[in-house]
């Protein structure tokens, strides 16, 4: 390939037959060369046209990786996030690649000779822009083909993120917050073979008292059925840490998070507060056989819904948030991907790239990457939308998605995926949940033998618990 | 077309009855081999269309006439010219069309309660007119100006209007975005000296206002007032009263 | 399930709280249910709005299969195709199936008790307007996951449509049908291990001379490296009707077909001019291990685009054309799915819609479906979507797609899927090629013993062809 | 970033160019594992990117003057009003704009010669007036009376044109729709006795008329005289000529 008509810091510009096309700055052309998203239009950050898009991923096919380490996007006086990036920058880690170019990168990650191992151990070497920058010269198809290649494990009471498993978060949320109504949602899930993941309700209310009321019911549920699982009520951790102090029962502790400082700081977090909170959550020690016990959600476009993108396209602030996430060695991290609405990502096909490229840049950043595939009614998209997402993430090797009852949450007003949808997933793609939670499906009679679902489960076992015992 | 047995053959004939009659969520809706039976799915369909038209729905200008509860009613309008725009631009529905500012400036109102069509107009006519009655019966110790009517309005537009009125404190009565089962879920978004650029955890909200499934209008109308004497005693709104009520161990958000 | 409130042959209805929905004949309530499409609009045939699409999927959920055999939708008199329909329909096939309705049929077929057996046995006695029908109530994981269960296999050479195989048509088109051109896109494609469903060549030209020096090329090709693998040229039935009198060496027998008498004719064919066509191939008894001969193309909107459409929408008349390729015991069949503009299939989620539908009907109809994943450049669609669709599709269990040097056919301008297409699939989804073919490339060196394409192919052998020789 | 070595290490170098030097198709673009290299990858989507503007490209009003080769020129238009319209309304660029009919019947042609925008504009532009040039030399057989120059035409908008001029046969020469590594190539249709509702099955077709990598203008222009003088002779164009051709075993479509 020709030299890169780059002068690094100076000019990021290219040629193309006759046609010369500059980039103002290094944020320029990252957010040029982003396929078409109502959310960079919304930024006035988008290409102008497909021409200017391809010549910015020709830029940046070109850029020596070294480059993001020397031109940061967001000035590291002005913001954490950034400080976080440098400081956590691992130069041995990024040796083996930093001889190389963005397109280079790319090449290497797709050679069959690279490996999970050798994925793994570049992690903490790529930085958020350099796992965004590549992503934007991947095609579709590639963002599978190394997502698959990546297996990111982490554990609390069971396995999450072993190839060949699929496991779900089962999100039995109620309008109400009625324990009743959750419970019934959670039996529901049980049944179906969801809960791996995390057993983990959205709150209708910031309602400190009722909350804990949640987590005291998860709690005897998970405990009188012996699942060998985790729940959380994801609250804001504020919340979280009161919860603690006041000796609930808090297996993970929750949080949104975004890209930039004043992102999470519109999220009323900071990087100490999420310290705090995981510290309160580690002494707690609650985990069997691991200790990751953070669970975190981001999304494309938040930080430009609170208005502090600092000019930066959206998917590479949503990389950003990957950074904070990976500090806190997170059980789960989803991005919640078409939650926000159509001035994010307009419609399925926006929200599908948006899904490949958070979960292919989460594993690679080295998280335990699942997917909340999901629309809501103002956006431009459907149920048929879900299924080809979930069946490429699937193919993806996503660790977990999200398991509701009917695909319709009741309480947030959007559409993701079903208990149902994790079952067709796993049947056409031969997966299985985590193999703790299979045994103990397997056990209570929920699996037949061959680890499929029993036409016959065996509910009596189900009243232990008397949160459950209320509805049989 | 499809029965129950899949479910829970031996189970007593009432299980998913019980668990359906638990919730409003769609559970025990049977299974075919891996799939949903024919029709939870037409039925899916069938709400989805139903939502992506209440999304679409308008709130007539002057539907609410001159005054309500014996308030003044006001209208106002955001930047955002048409449903379309409102959907693709938040940014336009967070800023008052030219000369709006003016037209609310002469008046003022330290509880400053705002209507808002937000992403569901059917909301905002189902349930918002009852609560800003129950919220003035409790606001006795509020002064309280003319009712501001919010057209293509986001929650953000609370806060230009807010401080045109020089209020206190703002209280948005906003329509959620419609879910599958639920199009007429309102939202309450209050926040302690409403000015332009605060930040979003500096309000706190009460959703899913939508008798008789979610927050009653009398409890959240009451809701509304504890928070707002709360955030006139310690001077915020947001995280700020979260991490200043766990400081004092108090029982504000205890509702 | 409420009885269904529908008066056959008389009148079509149904009430949805409060909203009564009459359609004016059993073609409109197909029209109506079919998701959202260009080409439906442009006949003015699609559904007014969202509630009324439901509406229509609610009346045919409910319909008895029956009424396909008795409300005929193109008169039996006024279309051949209708009378092979009703002369081909098999009562027998039929029984297991007869008392169900459509909704009912979506669930047998969904049970995981219904497997490749039963699915295979039924289909005699599934009609095109029967498969259409059903497949208008599955959502697209719904396709995918019956697709999955069917298995087709039909041989001449070697065997194409065993599960857990992807074949590929080695696709060497050439704008001014240059021998020499050819032989490099067959070269590459073979270097690449493209090339089992056939090695077919559209010709620039129908000239007749110049299309039987291309068949004696692919012939000598062929019997040189002794690729177990058949040929063709699609050129117009006529033709090769003569190019078999004239001697030429004819593996397989090409035609576009579609699903009207009329548009047949548009075509230059008539039922009994493929029946001479088929006669004349089987005559010269050229497969080895089988004697299916016939390659079919089709695709929706070819009936509207001859104006041929009788007022019944794009997909149905699609399913139709299958009943006529099933006449034939064909070798392959595929849609050419967005091959011929956005008037038809506007974007790729139309696209993908439209290639999942002629996937599952094309197999339920028992044929050994292939699919042409592809677009135009005046279509709203780019090779993120192809990726999409090949995986979605490699999951369902396609028997063949399209290998293409880059993807891009210089001669028919439009985009399909490439030899790398291919590969990625075979890798992400573990398939491998039919069998046959699988042992040469290992036997030629161009895979490793892993069943992997070999770092250093031994080219040597290929030098045995003059044709490629000439390259070397 | 990419270099060739996948593709066969131990071939002499220029394997690859030997086999791109044969066609124009994407051949011997290297492999990274089961993908294309970054550089072949940016390539195409360039030509996508292209490809897409050609397709939206306009035929100037006017752009060949009032005569082309001593012929006068007539411009007509379909009924699609713009491209937009066009792209998706096929039937509509098949019908002659009203008074468009009117425009021609005062004239007439037996051999009528029509230009089209078709799905590239740029085709047109780049070989028809060449491409004309050449028939003319060769038609001294044929009545031929002004050329027309069709906007947002279909193939089937000679039909109808045909018939207004009285024709015994048309030839259109219409932009093909733009390939990625072809945005100009042109196409002819001939048809015999022109009329509203022919069928594709009664017409010929000469596509890839794009010198130096398709047909070369002198071919195609022979070819298109050699299909016209066996329709006049045996009255028909389209799969009956094929039908006619092979009972005769003669070599009208052998070129
Ligand atoms: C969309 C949404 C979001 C989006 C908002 C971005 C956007 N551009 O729309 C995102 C994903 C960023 C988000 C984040 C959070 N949200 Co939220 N969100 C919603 C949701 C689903 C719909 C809101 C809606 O329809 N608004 C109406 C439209 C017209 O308003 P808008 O101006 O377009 O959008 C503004 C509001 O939605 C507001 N907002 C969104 N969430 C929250 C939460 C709080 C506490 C506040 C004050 C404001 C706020 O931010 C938007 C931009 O200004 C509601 C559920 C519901 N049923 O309402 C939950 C909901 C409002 N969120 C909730 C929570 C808890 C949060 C978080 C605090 C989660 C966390 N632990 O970090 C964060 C932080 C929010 C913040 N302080 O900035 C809770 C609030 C509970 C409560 N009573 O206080 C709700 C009710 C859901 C729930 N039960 O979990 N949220
Ligand atoms: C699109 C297309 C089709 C579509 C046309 C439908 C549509 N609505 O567009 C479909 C898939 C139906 C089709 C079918 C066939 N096609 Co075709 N088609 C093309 C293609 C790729 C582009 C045409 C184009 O851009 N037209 C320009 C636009 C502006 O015209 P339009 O009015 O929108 O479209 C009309 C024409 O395209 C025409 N048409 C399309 N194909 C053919 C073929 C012949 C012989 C004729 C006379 C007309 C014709 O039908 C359309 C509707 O009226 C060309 C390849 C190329 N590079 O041109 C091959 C091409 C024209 N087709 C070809 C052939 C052989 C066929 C078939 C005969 C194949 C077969 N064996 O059955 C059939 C039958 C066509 C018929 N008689 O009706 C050959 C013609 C070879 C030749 N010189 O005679 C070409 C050149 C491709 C090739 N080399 O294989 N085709």
């Amino acid at each position: 390939m020709a030299p890169p008509h780059v002068e690094v810091s100076v000019q990021y510009r290219t040629d193309i037959s006759g046609t010369r096309h500059t980039f103002r700055s290094l944020g320029h052309v990252l957010a040029c060369a982003s396929p078409l998203r109502s959310g960079d239009v919304l930024a006035g950050l988008a290409a102008e046209n497909a021409e200017q898009r391809v010549a910015a991923r020709w830029v940046l096919a070109d850029l020596p990786l070294t480059v993001f380490l020397e031109d940061l996007l967001i000035p590291a006086e002005r913001d954490e996030v950034t400080r976080l990036i440098l400081e956590r920058h691992d130069a041995r880690a990024f040796a083996p690649i930093r001889h190389l170019t963005v397109g280079g990168l790319r090449e290497w990650l797709l050679d069959e000779t690279t490996q999970s191992d050798a994925l793994r151990s570049v992690a903490r070497g790529i930085t958020p822009e350099m796992a965004a920058a590549v992503s934007k010269v991947m095609r579709n198809q590639d963002l599978v083909a190394v997502s698959r290649k990546v297996e990111v494990t982490t554990s609390f009471r069971n396995t999450i993120g072993l190839s060949g498993r699929l496991s779900t978060r089962l999100q039995p949320n109620d309008p109400t917050d009625s324990p009743r109504g959750i419970a019934a949602a959670i039996l529901d899930g049980l049944l179906l073979g969801s809960g791996d993941a995390v057993i983990g309700i959205n709150p209708a209310t910031d309602d400190v008292a009722n909350i804990g009321v949640l987590l005291h019911m998860l709690d005897e549920i998970r405990e009188a059925l012996a699942i060998p699982t985790q729940s959380c009520v994801l609250t804001h951790v504020t919340n979280t840490l009161e919860l603690i102090r006041k000796g609930a029962p808090v297996d993970l502790c929750f949080q949104s998070i975004a890209g930039t400082q004043a992102a999470n700081e519109g999220f009323g977090i900071s990087l100490s507060l999420l310290r705090e909170a995981w510290d309160a959550t580690l002494a707690l020690n609650r985990g069997t056989l691991g200790r990751n016990v953070m669970y975190f959600e981001t999304g494309q476009g938040s930080c430009l819904s609170s208005d502090a993108h600092h000019g930066i396209d959206q998917q590479t602030l949503e990389c950003r948030a990957y950074e904070v996430a990976r500090s806190f060695d997170p059980l789960l991290v989803n991005s919640v991907v078409g939650f926000i609405g159509p001035e994010y990502l307009y419609d399925g096909k926006q929200i599908l790239r948006a899904a490949l490229e958070d979960h292919f840049c989460g594993k690679l950043l080295g998280l335990p990457m699942g997917l909340d595939i999901c629309y809501t009614n103002h956006a431009e998209a459907d149920q048929d939308d879900m299924d080809v997402i979930a069946t490429v993430l699937g193919v993806a090797g996503v660790s977990f998605i999200m398991g509701i009852p009917g695909a319709d949450d009741v309480m947030l007003g959007y559409q993701s995926t079903s208990f149902h949808d994790a079952l067709y997933l796993r049947d056409v793609l031969g997966l299985r949940p985590a193999p703790e939670f299979e045994d103990w499906l397997t056990s209570i009679g929920i699996f037949d033998p061959a680890g499929r679902l029993a036409a016959t489960p065996r509910l009596p076992q189900l009243a232990s618990s008397p949160a459950l015992a209320a509805l049989l | 077309m499809s029965d129950e047995r899949k479910l829970a053959p031996e189970a007593p004939p009432t299980l998913a009855e019980r668990m359906r009659a638990a919730t409003s969520a769609r559970v025990a809706i049977g299974r075919i081999g891996s799939s949903i039976p024919t029709r939870a799915a037409l039925d899916f369909q069938l709400a989805h269309a139903r939502a992506r038209d209440a999304v679409h729905a308008q709130l007539d200008a002057g539907a609410y006439g001159s005054t309500l509860h014996g308030h003044p009613v006001l209208e106002v309008c955001s930047q955002a010219a048409d449903r379309g725009q409102y959907l693709m631009r938040p940014d336009l529905g967070r800023r008052l069309a030219p000369g709006m500012a003016e037209r609310l400036s002469p008046h003022r109102s330290d509880l400053a309660i705002i209507l808002a069509d937000g992403l569901s107009a059917t909301a905002v006519r189902a349930h918002a007119a009852n609560l800003v009655g129950a919220i003035l019966a409790r606001a006795q110790d509020w002064q309280v100006g003319p009712i501001i009517v919010a057209h293509q309005a986001r929650v953000a537009l609370a806060d230009e209007i807010g401080e045109a009125l020089k209020a206190k404190i703002s209280v948005i009565l906003i329509g959620e975005r419609p879910g599958l089962s639920a199009a007429d879920s309102l939202s309450a978004y209050i926040t302690w000296q409403p000015r332009k650029g605060r930040l979003d955890s500096e309000r706190n909200c009460i959703s899913n206002i939508r008798p008789p499934h979610g927050w009653r209008i009398e409890d959240a109308a009451g809701e509304v007032l504890r928070i707002a004497r709360a955030a006139r005693r310690i001077g915020c709104t947001g995280v700020g009263m979260i991490a200043e009520q766990s400081a004092h161990q108090g029982p504000v958000l205890e509702g």
